[in-house]
């Protein structure tokens, strides 16, 4: 039964990946809003480039989090455009199968986002992840799962809702503020270079984000979908 | 601190807005639930055809 | 086929209801369908066929009374009756920027297959699509896209076959071909439930005819013993038709 | 079949509650107001403890309400939890806002300002978006199973997610500069707080008596009205 959790979720992250890349446009538009976002921050701020890289850790993940929000109501909504969830949900095996294959699926994509976005971000607000690259990728990383996994909840949860575009951020932001907490200050210290060595509690409080609401969701998500 | 004597009308807003918000709350409550309560048949009987519950 | 084991009915249900939103698509219904047999279910529109379609197939959980399918209870093995029952929806569940190939592979892995290409090729020949296997969904005929949701089901072992509406947009050729796969299933052991509101050539085949109406079950008999007024009753609908139902889900 | 079956209301003994809470809240408020002495440092503005910290507890106490009666739901579908739980947000929606006004009007002449970044007040102001988000999704919601369910999953999700917000604006703040608390008391301040306390747990009590039949009706009404339309409507 596990093989074919396995199986079924890779196949939902597969079909996910293959629609994203025959509509290439839909990420190309992602990743110019992505940058236009930044570049509205940048004449927000003004060009003094020690405000920028201070603000900057902050100022990437706000992008990432508003393209992140656009992205995570496409998810669904492409399965209504194939006649609904029933599509997914006749399938022999566990439920949860649908929300981790749509999970990893909004987190690669937004991995994909951030591969392009990071060196936007860093020639626009002069950032310096080089120094620390593999602390500062575990970081984005986790940021990344954390907001997926309570992303993709929400937006599975809203789907239905009439006004769905205006719910999805009234539930997701407020719940994300660990997350986006976690992240910014993380991100923050890695770029400044951490003097005082305080990235640790930011990691850790990331990872039992992750871990929590990966466990709460997992298992209360059958009921989302319920009929 | 410098709070002895500009303090006290704050503290008296707060009292005063908590009654407030009390008062308005309990009557709004009561006044939502008659307003229903007109609506609704003197015993209303749930909707034909749903008769009575089987889980309780 | 061998590993159907006799014994316990198809489906067995008792006294089911179902509630979507605030109307009961499905009033106390009893019914059962024997193994191996084939069942059309007529009845107007919004007489609750697509919902009792969704039931069986564990999409929805009934709001009253029990049911088993192929003697699972539908209450608590929804995973596993999964397993063995395949809908056929109106609604097709295809994915318009996958070709027709990638479309199958994937129902072949959801339904827990670890298939190759072959397999997934042969099913397309089977409805007669080869010839435009590595096309994109979306450029399809309608009628086409009923074939090749069809072909999805055949990539999968299944027990009990539902078909929702399996003639509509089909030419000639499609509709006989629906007809030979529903005799090809039953001489597999297998069981097949077709919803239709067209009668003539499904309702006269069938073993058993169940007339559906308001949500309740107005005949289950054989198709020689049906009533005029069963096909066309001429009262209106007493409840809400399925399509607000259907809205009110959303 | 399964359709709600809610309780009649009579004549029962909310009135009797509701005269008992108000002697005790008045009682409250008059201790706080002239039993206690003013505190020695911040003066007469300390008196909005007594109602600030037991507005907080009610608005902690109802939402734990919430996620109890969720969990409730949705292990027994029994529709009254879901009505428990709304009305229990709904109160607790309140008080949030209340207690965030009153620690306004409290920061103001001890801090200098509205609003600070206070751990306390950063989470409650968070808490309150969580649940208001909870009433909004019921109000987008028209099938009464599935708005019991969804708001019912928002209630477990929002509650376990209100600590995790604490810790992290915890830290967050440790960093800048340590977070401001209460100092410690003692004696009779105590007294009078728990006083307060118990007043504010005895209104939770009433309002929810008062609130949970408000949505039993409303529950009833919406039923009766649909069942009209289903019937009458074509």
């Amino acid at each position: 039964m596990n093989g074919s959790l396995a199986l079924r979720t890779w196949a939902i992250l597969w079909k996910d990946m293959l629609v994203e890349l025959r509509t290439k446009q839909s990420f190309s538009a992602m990743v110019f809003f992505a940058a236009l976002v930044l570049f509205l921050f940048g004449f927000a701020i003004g060009p003094d480039p020690a405000t920028l890289s201070r603000l900057g850790g902050g100022l990437l993940w706000i992008a990432i989090a508003f393209t992140g929000m656009l992205s995570l109501g496409r998810t669904f909504q492409s399965e209504e455009v194939a006649g609904g969830l029933d599509g997914l949900r006749m399938y022999p095996g566990e439920i949860r199968a649908i929300y981790l294959g749509k999970l990893l699926a909004n987190f690669v994509l937004l991995i994909l986002l951030e591969i392009v976005l990071v060196p936007v971000a860093a020639v626009l607000l002069q950032l310096e992840p080089w120094g620390r690259f593999p602390l500062f990728v575990g970081i984005t990383l986790l940021g990344t799962f954390g907001f997926s996994v309570i992303g993709t909840f929400y937006a599975s949860l809203t789907q239905h809702l009439r006004a769905r575009e205006l719910m999805l951020p009234l539930l997701l932001f407020p719940a994300l503020v660990p997350v986006f907490l976690g992240a910014v200050n993380a991100t923050t210290l890695a770029l400044a270079g951490d003097p005082l060595d305080r990235i640790g509690g930011w990691v850790r409080l990331l990872i039992s984000f992750d871990v929590i609401f990966f466990v709460v969701c997992v298992w209360i998500y059958p009921l989302v979908l319920e009929e | 601190m410098e709070g002895q004597a500009s303090g006290t009308p704050f503290m008296v807003a707060g009292y005063l807005i908590t009654w407030v918000v009390l008062v308005w709350y309990a009557w709004r409550l009561e006044r939502r639930f008659l307003s229903a309560r007109r609506v609704l048949p003197a015993d209303a009987e749930p909707p034909a055809g749903e008769g009575t519950s089987e889980n309780g | 086929m061998s590993r159907i084991p006799g014994g316990e009915p198809a489906v067995r249900l008792e006294g089911i209801a179902k509630r979507l939103g605030w109307t009961w698509a499905l009033r106390e219904l009893d019914l059962e369908i024997e193994r191996g047999s084939s069942v059309v279910l007529v009845g107007p529109n919004g007489a609750g066929k697509t919902t009792l379609l969704r039931l069986l197939a564990t999409l929805l959980k009934p709001s009253a009374g029990a049911g088993e399918v192929m003697g699972i209870p539908l209450q608590r093995g929804a995973d596993d009756i999964r397993g063995r029952v395949g809908l056929l929806s109106a609604r097709g569940y295809l994915y318009g920027d996958l070709t027709a190939v990638e479309n199958l592979q994937f129902a072949a892995w959801m339904g827990g297959t670890r298939t190759d290409g072959r397999s997934v090729r042969s099913a397309l020949s089977r409805v007669g699509l080869d010839h435009v296997a590595d096309r994109r969904a979306r450029e399809f005929s309608s009628g086409m896209q009923k074939r090749l949701a069809f072909a999805a089901l055949l990539t999968r072992p299944l027990e009990l076959v539902l078909l929702d509406e399996p003639y509509a947009s089909l030419d000639t050729d499609g509709i006989r071909m629906v007809d030979e796969f529903v005799g090809e299933w039953k001489r597999d052991g297998r069981t097949v439930l077709l919803a239709t509101h067209r009668r003539g050539q499904a309702v006269s085949g069938a073993d058993r005819v169940a007339v559906l109406q308001s949500g309740r079950l107005r005949r289950f008999c054989l198709p020689s013993e049906l009533e005029p007024g069963d096909l066309d009753p001429e009262e209106p609908e007493p409840g809400r038709p399925e399509s607000h139902a259907e809205a009110a889900r959303g | 079949m399964t359709t709600t079956e809610l309780p009649r209301f009579k004549r029962g003994r909310a009135p009797l509650l509701g005269l008992v809470t108000l002697i005790i809240l008045v009682a409250g408020a008059m201790a706080g107001l002239l039993a206690v002495p003013a505190d020695a440092l911040q003066g007469e503005v300390q008196r909005l403890m007594y109602v600030h910290v037991p507005a907080a507890w009610l608005a902690m106490l109802a939402f734990f309400v919430v996620f109890v009666m969720s969990v409730l739901y949705l292990i027994q579908r029994d529709p009254r939890w879901d009505l428990i739980a709304v009305s229990s947000a709904e109160i607790g929606i309140v008080f949030t806002a209340l207690t965030l006004v009153l620690g306004s009007l409290w920061g103001k002449p001890t801090w200098g300002v509205w609003w600070t970044w206070d751990p306390r007040l950063t989470t409650t102001a968070i808490m309150l978006m969580i649940y208001v988000g909870y009433l909004v999704v019921r109000s987008f919601a028209e099938d009464p199973e599935k708005r019991a369910r969804w708001s019912a999953i928002i209630g477990i999700v929002g509650f376990v997610d209100v600590p995790i917000v604490y810790l992290s604006v915890l830290w967050w703040r440790t960093l800048h500069q340590p977070p401001s608390s209460p100092r410690s008391m003692a004696g009779e301040f105590v007294y009078v707080l728990l006083l307060n306390v118990a007043a504010f747990t005895f209104l939770y009590a009433y309002l929810m008596v008062r609130r949970y039949r408000l949505a039993v009706a409303e529950r009833q009404l919406e039923e009766l009205r649909l069942s009209r339309e289903d019937r009458g409507g074509r």
